[in-house]
């Protein structure tokens, strides 16, 4: 055997894969990972020290800076969460507008992931035409909060606007689309031979693992934990509403990839029962805009696409929150990486950490 | 014209040759090495001898030269300039004797004898005298470079193999 | 000493001059046309996987009364200003790099598949040299584009740039072999590695069909050779940034860029030559020489519509190529290898007997 | 398991351990910090509490003290529990439970990081989002850093 000398190679904060700022130091021996170490913080603007100085208003659309990509679970968090200490009940239409757009959210989020995924292991066409799909969910998104990215559409007692008029019919076309579209995403990636080569048996979380390092959402579930907090910790009007968990069983990247795919089905199913269930009425009640809580604690979660939400909030009864903790998901979900790494080849790393989901600026907050 | 080109491509061989010896950075070294088996290659092509001269690009310069260049890259002793070497004067001893050697050899060869050959193709009568007149030696010639493979495959496994159990122990 | 020397120069213009302006003029032609032909390829490319992908490609470039034309023609100028713009640019070189090797490693590449095109023949006689041994020559020319690739691996002194440089080390030497394995099947039904005599060798029927497994094998070896996606490995753009080529600017990078399409445009002209029976017709049918149509007599036309149909037919294999990036995910390395030394390999060598044993039984 | 079962069941194992019940939060118990590695290791282990995951953990500056907040949620049980434990000024230090749940291996040094609480026996107690040479623990109430703004009411 020739003997290889060990390699520090340095991968991102500028790569094109490392999903946003991730910088990950990595220790190699030829092509084999020995070491990687994750460096995070470079996204750090220190959003719960900023919750500090602003009313609970005011707080709204800083929530949408965490993830990006689901910007409405943020909102959709905080706002439960605050509306848990006031003590507020909110209009119905306002809940399933909520709802409804929490579930377009995530299939705009998995659209993406699936498609910087196969990105990530060098197929393009994926990547475009899942992204032709996300771009018809962000005029919606638009036509109905004015924003395509950060849309602080959420607020205390409701939501900002009431839906746009044909928001009804165009969801309908899209979603038909969509379902015709799913197929085409399959054929590309989930039986390819060249896909499976690169997935099955790879990057395996094992349940254990998974309880272990806190992971939640889809990566929790591919490894066999059958636990959505959808289901398990129903809030708003999910208990009213019928769709399936999907889990996987072995915990490999293909595992999570298939799961994700099958929750975008289930949120079709969940928009389509909401559309068809959607009352008249108001779609926010109006707050003062300084609200004052009583003094107490909340802890409040949703299941975002990428696992579990939670603001943790506390209230000294005075116009501005004494402390915020954001738990956010691929906190704990990147914080496996580099046990999963280790031993990986290196063109592996790249479909290990894509695979996970995580996005920076929701970690470093 | 011919003799222009011979001159200069025997420069070429023997400057970058020169260079091979003495160039401190091991992969300049390699790259030079590299000329000099394109200019042998060249010097081919001015005998006629076609075959031969693709034959050496392929695998000399295509083959063993990107192996060396490899072997350098992985290990990475650029940064290590050697100032010297102990072998000198054995190296200095061992060429001069070669040299004589193939002096030798070209002054007692009858030439005159290959020449007729060359006409209908190179590649035809190579293959015809390797399958009919010298097919033994080259059977006998690839077995024992199969034997060599499969020796040097066989050595390096079994030394991963103690490796692998002295880090099991 | 005058008259002398005038008589010198007249021999040298009777003799030697028509000869140099010959070799001038062809070299000058096969200059053009490959810098022709990849602006081309890179546009048909773009427009391609655009297709593909349901996008538009290229549309509006250029200075606006040029804008227009460009719109009606799809953008066809796209590659021209890309290919100004890599002209003007600054050529950046990294601080530690090594500057000989770094800079001299674009020409070797460009200088290599340049040299490829020698021995294409695009008609019947239409070729620069048809050399004895051309299949061979153009086996030993493209193994300079592997040094070339290790001499920007190593120059640049980046770390992802080295890893690229093994990582195409490694692929394109192991599927070199089965490569030249999956060829021997075409030389031995042709019985020479001239371009042109294989080309006539399947006047009655084109080697695509006898040797099937050959072509397949060819194929996608040439894929990795030419380090395409899904074989793109030493370059990845997701794990190594560029590979062997992210510290190039300019026209060091334009080189690299340039030639990898060249390269496409040899291989696939070689499949053409090769297995897709060059210039010919199917079935034996045969062009005349003189077309005439509504009184217009075409003078040569077997010649044009000799180049016409090879160019079909390797631009027919170009699609092939980019339909099949455009499609695939890329494999890990190690997969890679052992899908070479393992599956390919020896299906070439099962290529390579049952040629020899159909020739053997044919000839009884 | 509501909090007032699972508190009996840890009133049965730990009996020199408060308990100290939180007005504020219907979830959480304060404990003492020196008991707290074997509490959390117990209600990971016993079968009827089954904490398997560890949801954050977090800190609180209350000015003359800190707050840790260890949130506790049980899969198969479907509970949460949340331990506090107070830390006074003068010995900012506490086991960490990092070997129990991986989890909480970030959120210490995070909490480490953010609020210059140390953890004894964690493998890796490095600063994670701020930069290596900060100075300072951003989110205690008396910090201040010279670009910082503070909007009045």
């Amino acid at each position: 055997m020739i003997k290889t000398e060990e390699f520090l190679i340095n991968m991102g904060p500028q790569h094109p894969s490392t999903h946003g700022v991730l910088r990950l130091i990595l220790k190699l021996e030829g092509e084999k990972v020995i070491k990687a170490t994750p460096v995070i913080g470079y996204l750090h603007r220190s959003l719960e020290k900023m919750a500090e100085n602003r009313t609970y208003h005011q707080y709204i659309p800083l929530t949408d800076r965490l993830d990006y990509v689901t910007s409405m679970a943020g909102n959709f968090a905080y706002v439960l969460a605050v509306e848990k200490l006031l003590d507020i009940q909110i209009p119905q239409r306002a809940e399933f507008i909520r709802v409804i757009m929490l579930e377009y959210n995530r299939i705009a989020s998995h659209l993406l992931w699936y498609g910087t995924l196969a990105l990530d292991l060098g197929a393009t066409t994926p990547f475009i035409y899942a992204f032709r799909e996300r771009e018809k969910i962000l005029d919606l998104f638009e036509a109905t909060c004015g924003n395509r990215l950060t849309y602080n559409y959420y607020r205390l007692g409701g939501v900002s606007f009431d839906l746009p008029e044909n928001f009804i019919e165009y969801s309908k076309k899209f979603l038909k689309l969509l379902k015709e579209k799913m197929p085409d995403y399959e054929d590309l990636l989930t039986s390819n031979i060249i896909f499976l080569g690169r997935t099955k048996d790879k990057g395996i979380i094992s349940s254990e693992e998974a309880l272990n390092y806190g992971l939640t959402g889809p990566n929790l579930r591919a490894s066999g934990i059958k636990w959505d907090i959808r289901r398990g910790e129903p809030f708003s009007i999910y208990p009213q509403l019928d769709f399936e968990i999907p889990t996987g069983n072995k915990g490999d990247i293909w595992d999570r990839y298939y799961l994700r795919l099958e929750e975008i089905r289930q949120s079709i199913k969940i928009i389509e029962q909401c559309l068809e269930k959607l009352p008249s009425g108001k779609h926010k009640i109006n707050l003062p805009l300084k609200v004052k809580p009583k003094k107490g604690e909340i802890y409040s979660r949703i299941e975002s696409s990428r696992g579990e939400m939670g603001f943790y909030i506390i209230s000294d009864g005075s116009l501005k929150p004494y402390r915020v903790k954001i738990r956010a998901p691929s906190f704990s979900n990147l914080s496996i990486i580099s046990k999963l790494l280790e031993g990986e080849k290196v063109a592996d790393i790249v479909a290990i950490l894509g695979s996970l989901d995580i996005i920076l600026p929701e970690i470093d907050r | 014209m011919k003799e222009i080109l011979f001159y200069f491509l025997s420069g070429i061989i023997l400057f970058s040759a020169f260079l091979v010896i003495r160039l401190k950075n091991i992969f300049h070294a390699a790259l030079c090495l590299i000329i000099t088996f394109i200019a042998v290659a060249g010097i081919y092509l001015l005998l006629n001898a076609e075959f031969l001269a693709l034959v050496q690009v392929l695998i000399y310069s295509g083959a063993i030269a990107i192996l060396i260049i490899f072997a350098v890259m992985l290990t990475k002793i650029s940064k290590v300039k050697i100032a010297h070497n102990d072998q000198q004067l054995t190296a200095l001893l061992i060429t001069l004797s070669l040299t004589l050697i193939t002096f030798f050899i070209l002054n007692h060869t009858n030439w005159e004898a290959g020449v007729n050959l060359l006409e209908r193709g190179a590649i035809y009568e190579i293959g015809r005298e390797l399958m009919l007149n010298y097919l033994l030696p080259f059977e006998v010639i690839s077995i024992v470079l199969l034997a060599a493979l499969m020796g040097a495959i066989s050595l390096t496994k079994k030394e991963s193999l103690n490796e692998d159990k002295k880090q099991e122990k | 000493m005058d008259q002398y020397l005038a008589k010198l120069i007249l021999k040298f213009f009777h003799y030697k001059a028509p000869f140099l302006l010959l070799a001038l003029g062809t070299a000058i032609i096969t200059v053009a046309f490959v810098s022709l032909t990849v602006l081309f390829l890179i546009w048909l490319e773009r427009k391609i996987s655009a297709k593909i992908q349901s996008r538009m490609g290229p549309m509006l470039n250029g200075p606006r009364f040029m804008a227009q034309i460009s719109m009606w023609l799809g953008g066809i100028f796209q590659t021209l200003w890309d290919a100004l713009k890599l002209l003007l640019k600054e050529q950046v070189t990294p601080q530690n790099a090594d500057k000989i090797v770094f800079w001299s490693a674009p020409v070797v590449v460009f200088t290599a598949c340049l040299m490829t095109y020698v021995v294409i023949p695009f008609g019947p006689g239409l070729v620069v040299k048809d050399l004895n041994l051309g299949l061979l020559y153009i086996l030993a020319v493209s193994t300079f584009s592997v040094i070339s690739i290790l001499m920007a691996g190593w120059g640049s002194n980046n770390k992802y740039s080295l890893l690229g440089g093994f990582r195409s080390a490694a692929q394109i030497i192991s599927y070199e072999v089965p490569l030249i394995f999956s060829l021997l099947g075409v030389m031995i039904l042709a019985g020479s590695l001239k371009l042109s005599e294989i080309v006539l060798a399947q006047g009655k029927v084109w080697f695509i069909i006898p040797q099937f497994l050959g072509f397949l094998i060819y194929f996608i070896c040439s894929i990795a050779e030419l380090n395409r996606p899904p074989f793109d490995i030493p370059e990845a753009e997701s794990e190594l940034v560029a590979g062997f080529h992210t510290e190039y600017s300019g026209m060091g990078f334009a080189m690299f860029f340039l030639s990898e399409f060249a390269n496409m445009f040899v291989i696939s002209a070689l499949i053409t030559t090769l297995f897709l029976g060059g210039w010919l017709l199917p079935f034996g049918l045969k062009l005349p020489s003189n077309l005439s149509f509504l009184g217009i007599t075409i003078p040569y036309f077997n010649l044009f519509g000799s180049v016409l149909i090879f160019l079909i037919k390797t631009y027919l294999v170009i699609l092939f190529f980019m339909w099949v990036r455009w499609t695939y995910p890329r494999p890990r390395p190690d997969q890679l290898m052992t899908f070479s030394w393992k599956i390919l390999l020896p299906l070439s060598f099962l290529n390579l007997i049952g040629t020899s044993l159909g020739v053997i039984i044919w000839k009884i | 398991m509501n909090l007032l079962e699972i508190l009996k069941l840890l009133k049965e194992n730990f009996p020199q351990e408060k308990f100290i019940e939180d007005s504020n939060n219907s979830e959480a118990v304060y404990v003492e910090e020196n008991n707290l590695y074997s509490l959390v290791k117990f209600i990971k282990e016993n079968q009827a509490l089954c904490f398997d995951y560890l949801i954050f953990i977090t800190a609180i500056d209350y000015k003359d003290y800190f707050e840790l907040v260890y949130y506790f949620y049980s899969y198969s049980k479907n509970h949460r529990l949340a331990l506090k434990v107070k830390l006074p000024l003068s010995n900012l230090q506490i086991k960490s439970i990092s070997n129990l749940y991986a989890t909480a291996d970030w959120n210490e040094r995070e909490i480490y990081d953010l609020f210059g609480i140390k953890f004894l026996n964690h493998p890796d107690l490095r600063r994670i989002l701020m930069p290596e040479d900060w100075e300072g623990y951003p989110l205690r109430k008396n910090y201040t850093y010279q670009n910082l703004i503070i909007k009045p009411d």
